[in-house]
């Protein structure tokens, strides 16, 4: 093949498991971005009135620090397993529409390179500074965002770019619903369903329901900052707080669209090396659901500091302590998994385990902010900040650790090493909690989160430089990771169908898998189909191999991809020929992409 | 191409009501629509005007929802994956309508 | 590890919270000095209570971090995979577990939102009369605060008698801000639009560090607060020298010079001072010298600290809406005299 | 139909493309139903006129409601008759579905127009900023089921419309109906309980 026509094969793919592989690099050089932000961050704090960037340099770190690792790393992060993993565990040969499922993608490397284009593009909007970077925290609270407060493009870079990356994940949402519910092997039903595609029929739902919010909320921010409304502004009777009500209706079901999938990787992962099944499948099946549904009344623990009242508090404050037990409830069948079996402790099963360390301690400072009273000594503090990283970093990011080490051998044919893999554990696991723990006292002793520099009468000079020495640590640890996959190309052992002998239907296949995943599509009779006797044959008798016809690419997801930036240049220069153009280029791609033959 | 079993199912496309049906439909709804007009005008009815608007329109949107989108024929699942947000929705704007205050009592 | 403390190091730490302090140590942290912004040293009533409620969560966390992670240990040495060990029995679940395992964090919930919600409403009363009314204004950086009844107006420096109740209405000029002393107890947000309460009764003499607390803006970091805490005669002494006019500077004198360059390089235009001028876009400097620190509480007021930051004020506090008004040397000195006169 | 992937065997024995759609509606309630919030929590909140009352013409959105139910009728009609494979009709039923969602959105035309003749603007008032963002988002997905509705019309005038893909007509239906019931809400919450 010659290069272009390899390159085109690229840009037109419906194949899913390219689908996901694109996702992983691209989601992956995201979360080193992500991390460079957090090093910078954490350089500057090394020491009270520290002088490594400037004030404006740091507010927009920590602001795309948080936006970053939460919609350009860890989502899509999850998505590519949601891609590369849940049509191979359900059996399908693609998801349910393969061409929506590429537009996603494109759409959401377009909205990230948007967003990250404000770190260069200062010159162009006569900022007198390279960076323009988003500002005003990855919340972006309101009125500060607004153009009285933030006249620069920055907050318009953020606003726009969340808007785009809200229709890659509203479509990826869709397409997973219809992928998991009707792309089902035959005789999978729903209780057969594995733990991780079942979290990520949960996660679709959120995202389906969560994201529209979120755009309300930034369409009245666009029209505030563009069209002088004043939803979010006093002087016309407006109320800030409604940005935050809003913001948290969808932010707090976004916490579990990225603790969820992890939680599934968890549950795939833990029996396994247990050599036992999932304890209690059904419950944490149910919890996942529950979770996932509690998550939508609990969004003004967030706001316990706006002064709700005492009745909003009260309720708000019930609400989150009812999560914890669904919660708990499935640590303790993932502990009663581990009881009696015999662990192996590969890589992936130690960052399984380190995130059920991890995240128990997340899980009980969560507690403590459950409690209003409590959360008003804490809240907006670095004890919320090593609350959300033991949730999202000893939680989410281990359980991807754990999915990476775990499924990269179906990826890609081959193992990465397992020395290295330990290695990379053991520097993220510690540095994870040398960064993080001292911040639950740095907290506690009075420093407040986002703030560039502080004094060294708060006593936390010490702590604060142990937690840059672990940040670093991290650094070198996911510096292993990256050489692991590097020599893994060429030097990694391969790995054959099933090198953990894992239990679901994805390691019934090569690795990696064909084009079409399944020569036949196997037929489910159990939870567990590699691991029971009464599992039908794969290949019932005297089943004629049919031809498997494979789906063409399609350029024109890529098209209308471009189009939503290309649009959203108008707003962001003040040029209305770009709405137009981009108008114009979205309007063409839909109607191509909807009259162009494709099967799938 | 799938190998047939027990456990998937042809798409099936459940049968629709006839034009009958949508008509009589059309009429009920627009003597809800001349009602509800009639009660905003109506002093007399002004002490009951804000629940009796909403359960008419309540009553238009169901009818619409279950005969002309189907869903009274059509999968139960459909109606979880429109009812489900849809609860959600009134859930929310009635949790910030208490926000924000809406349903304390005027002083 | 012993010298490392002192009585006031020990005093920093609640009574009940003495515990922490070999693990502040062994962080490496505790010989920094008296924590003047911990929220783990409670100087009122209301921090008290947070304080009580905060401690009886953390012992439930304790027992349930002691529970799992002491469980997931045992399980890993016990059930480490082993050569020859027979495939494990595969168990799918049992009714009467899960049962157990929900109850229990659900009974433990119980214990904790009761005192939660006790605290909440008696945390969240109305001000009691004779209480103390406060006014706080928050500014892109800085805070402002009046007491309406004693008509004093100061900034960044808030003072107040131990013993007495005090109620603060809170409210912002600009963007949302947080107004967070901890050991007053819990933040609660400043917000445009809208009028907030704290109701706290300080409980004794202490000067406490606070900041902003919801990220605000450029400066959000310099946004710094005081609360002096003092005994009541000192605190009325305090009010008797913020009531009295602006003090008068003698003729001929380098501060006379000072006060005709306050005028002439338009500092009235934004300060209130005495009754030359009354605009109230920055802080009232009328007693500016009485105050222990300047700029939103982030340098100490003294001639070198005044001196720079008059000289270049955005230089020193990012984003500061106070303007460098390029005043040559000599003028500086002399605004710098004449400001330090003004007690 | 702008999707076109659906198997013929699924595990639910439900067409995908529906399903997706009926996802998609679903999505759509919270979009609208936090647009209609902002609408209610702002709600008598303006501090300087014009006001609902000053302002909404009940009588002429009288008529516009007419016209979008009768619309969901012809919509009905035309996906009956597709489903009956009688193309002759569902030409006219699907013209007809369209022509009255013009004429909706001329109604809205005016009714924007006439409003900021009378001083109610999006900058105005926040009873001004509310009405505009959240009828203007409606009247958006009116002039996308327009366009849709056209572009069936002509694969109609194509010969490309048979009883076995009645589904895309369906599907745009389920999507003009979802409209319409939106605009019953919006009637309702914003005309007449003012």
């Amino acid at each position: 093949m010659s290069r272009l026509k390899r390159l085109m094969s690229w840009l037109t793919t419906t194949d899913h498991k390219r689908i996901g592989l694109l996702y992983f690099y691209t989601a992956f050089v995201f979360f080193l971005v992500g991390g460079l932000e957090a090093l910078f961050i954490r350089a500057q704090l090394a020491q009270p009135d520290g002088h490594v960037v400037s004030a404006e340099t740091f507010n927009q770190l920590f602001t795309m620090h948080g936006t970053t690792m939460v919609f350009l790393a860890l989502m899509p992060l999850t998505a590519s397993f949601f891609n590369y993993i849940v049509p191979l565990q359900i059996g399908a040969r693609d998801v349910a529409f393969p061409r929506l499922n590429a537009f996603s993608y494109w759409v959401f490397v377009l909205g990230a390179l948007l967003m990250n284009a404000s770190w260069f593009t200062g010159p162009l909007f006569h900022a007198g500074r390279l960076n323009v970077a988003p500002d005003a925290g990855w919340f972006g609270y309101a009125n500060l965002t607004s153009r009285q407060y933030s006249p620069g493009p920055n907050i318009d870079f953020w606003l726009l770019g969340l808007q785009i990356l809200g229709v890659s994940s509203l479509a990826a949402g869709f397409n997973f619903i219809v992928t998991i519910l009707n792309l089902r092997a035959p005789g999978m039903k729903m209780m057969r369903l594995p733990v991780f595609s079942w979290m990520t029929l949960v996660t679709s739902f959120l995202i389906i329901t969560a994201f529209p919010v979120i755009t309300v909320a930034l369409v009245l921010l666009m029209f505030d900052r563009f069209f002088g409304t004043h939803f979010y502004l006093t002087s016309a009777g407006g109320d800030p707080v409604l940005w935050q009500h809003l913001f948290w209706i969808f932010g707090h079901p976004e916490v579990y669209i990225l603790i969820l999938p992890a939680m599934g990787i968890v549950s795939e992962v833990l029996p396994t090396f247990a050599r036992k099944p999932l304890f209690g499948y059904t419950v944490v099946v149910y919890s996942g659901v529950l979770i996932g549904f509690m998550g939508w009344g609990v969004w003004s623990h967030h706001m316990f500091s706006v002064g709700l009242g005492p009745i909003a508090d009260s309720v708000f404050s019930a609400t989150t302590m009812l999560i914890a037990v669904p919660t708990g409830v499935k640590i303790f069948n993932w502990l009663a998994t581990l009881w009696g079996g015999q662990l192996r402790f590969t890589t992936a099963m130690l960052f399984a385990i380190g995130f059920i360390a991890l995240f128990t301690i997340g899980g009980l400072s969560g507690v403590t902010h459950a409690s209003p009273p409590a959360d008003l000594q804490q809240t907006d503090t670095y004890y919320v900040v090593a609350h959300i990283h033991y949730v999202l970093f000893g939680g989410t990011i281990f359980g991807l650790f754990a999915g990476m080490y775990y499924w990269w051998p179906k990826m890609t044919g081959r193992l990465l090493s397992e020395t290295l893999g330990k290695w990379h554990f053991a520097l993220v696991f510690v540095g994870m909690n040398l960064a993080f723990f001292p911040m639950h006292l740095i907290g506690l002793l009075g420093m407040p989160r986002r703030i560039y520099t502080y004094s060294p009468d708060l006593g936390v000079s010490t702590l604060n430089l142990v937690s840059t020495i672990g940040a670093f640590l991290i650094g070198v640890g996911v510096l292993v990771f990256i050489w692991n996959v590097w020599r893994t190309r060429t030097r990694g052992q391969t790995a054959g169908n099933d090198p953990w002998g894992g239990a679901t239907l994805e390691w019934t296949i090569s690795s990696p898998p064909p084009v079409h995943n399944f020569d036949v599509i196997p037929t489910v009779a159990s939870r567990l189909p590699r691991w029971t006797k009464t599992q039908l044959k794969a290949i019932p008798e005297g089943a004629k191999l049919a031809e498997i016809h494979v789906p063409g690419g399609s350029i024109w997801p890529l098209v209308t991809a471009l189009g939503l930036p290309v649009l959203a240049l108008a707003p962001l220069s003040h040029r209305l020929p770009f709405a137009f153009v981009g108008a114009t280029i979205i309007l063409l791609g839909i109607f191509r992409w909807a009259f162009e033959p494709f099967e799938a | 191409m799938q190998q047939p079993s027990t456990d998937e199912h042809p798409v099936v496309q459940h049968a629709h009501p006839t034009a009958g049906v949508y008509l009589r439909v059309a009429t009920i709804l627009v003597i809800l629509t001349v009602i509800e007009v009639g009660v905003f005008y109506v002093p007399a009815f002004h002490s009951i005007l804000v629940p009796a608007l909403l359960l008419l329109s309540a009553v238009k949107f169901t009818l619409v929802v279950m005969f002309y989108m189907h869903l009274k024929m059509d999968s139960r699942f459909f109606t979880f994956l429109f009812g489900g947000p849809l609860l959600l929705g009134l859930g929310m704007t009635m949790g910030l309508m208490f926000l924000f205050g809406a349903f304390a009592l005027r002083r | 590890m012993t010298e490392c403390w002192d009585s006031s190091t020990f005093d920093a730490v609640s009574r009940d919270r003495r515990w922490l302090l070999p693990l502040l140590c062994a962080a490496g942290a505790a010989c920094g000095g008296p924590f003047p912004q911990s929220s783990l040293r409670p100087r009122s009533d209301f921090a008290g209570a947070i304080d009580r409620l905060f401690t009886d969560i953390f012992w439930w966390a304790v027992l349930v971090f002691i529970l799992v992670e002491g469980l997931l240990l045992f399980i890993i040495v016990r059930y480490r995979y082993r050569e020859g060990a027979p495939t494990p029995k595969p168990t799918h679940g049992h009714t009467l577990l899960e049962i157990a395992w929900t109850l229990a964090p659900a009974l433990i919930l119980v214990f904790i939102a009761v005192p939660t919600m006790r605290t909440i409403f008696a945390t969240q009363t109305d001000s009691p009369a004779g209480a103390l009314r406060v006014e706080v204004v928050a500014h892109q950086w800085w805070w402002e605060y009046r007491y309406p009844e004693l008509g004093v107006v100061t900034a960044n420096e808030l003072h107040l008698p131990a013993g007495r109740t005090v109620a603060l209405a809170l409210t912002s000029a600009d963007v949302i801000h947080s107004f967070w002393a901890p050991g007053l107890g819990g933040k609660r947000d400043v917000i445009p639009g809208r009028t907030n309460r704290l109701v706290l009764r300080p409980d004794s003499v202490d000067t406490l560090l606070g900041q902003c607390a919801e990220f605000c803006g450029a400066s959000h970091a310099n946004m710094r607060l005081r609360v002096m805490v003092e005994a009541e005669p000192a605190f009325q002494a305090w009010v008797g020298r913020q009531q009295a006019g602006a003090a008068s500077v003698a003729k001929g004198s380098l501060a006379e010079q000072g006060q005709q360059a306050f005028r002439r390089y338009g500092c009235v235009g934004c300060h209130t001072m005495g009754t030359m001028s009354t605009a109230i876009i920055g802080p009232n400097l009328t007693h500016l010298g009485s105050r222990m620190t300047i700029a939103g509480g982030l340098f100490p007021n003294d001639s070198v600290h005044l001196t720079r930051w008059i000289a270049d004020p955005p230089a020193e506090k990012p984003g500061s809406i106070m303007p460098n008004m390029h005043v040559p040397a000599g003028d500086l000195a002399a605004l710098i005299a004449y400001l330090r006169t003004m007690r | 139909m702008t999707i076109a992937a659906a198997t013929h065997r699924t595990s639910m024995g439900l067409d995908s493309r529906k399903m997706a759609f009926w996802a998609f509606i679903g999505s759509e309630c919270l979009l609208f139903g936090s647009l209609i919030s902002t609408y209610l929590v702002y709600k008598g909140r303006s501090v300087v006129g014009p006001y609902p009352h000053d302002i909404l013409n009940i009588p002429f959105t009288s008529v516009s409601t007419f016209d979008l139910l009768m619309s969901s009728l012809m919509m009905v009609l035309a996906l009956a008759a597709v489903q009956r494979g009688d193309l002759k009709w569902a030409k006219v039923w699907l013209v007809a579905t369209a022509l009255l969602g013009i004429f909706f959105l001329s109604g809205q035309v005016y009714e924007f127009t006439s409003f900021v003749r009378e001083g109610l603007t999006l900058q105005t008032n926040l009873f001004g900023a509310t009405f505009f963002v959240l009828t203007g988002t409606h009247g958006a997905h009116v002039t996308v089921g327009v366009v849709w509705l056209l572009t069936l019309w002509v694969r109609a005038l194509q010969g490309q419309l048979t009883a076995a893909n009645a589904v895309t007509v369906e599907i745009c239906g389920l999507y003009w109906h979802f409209v319409d019931v939106i605009w019953i809400v919006i009637f309702t919450v914003v005309y007449l309980i003012q």
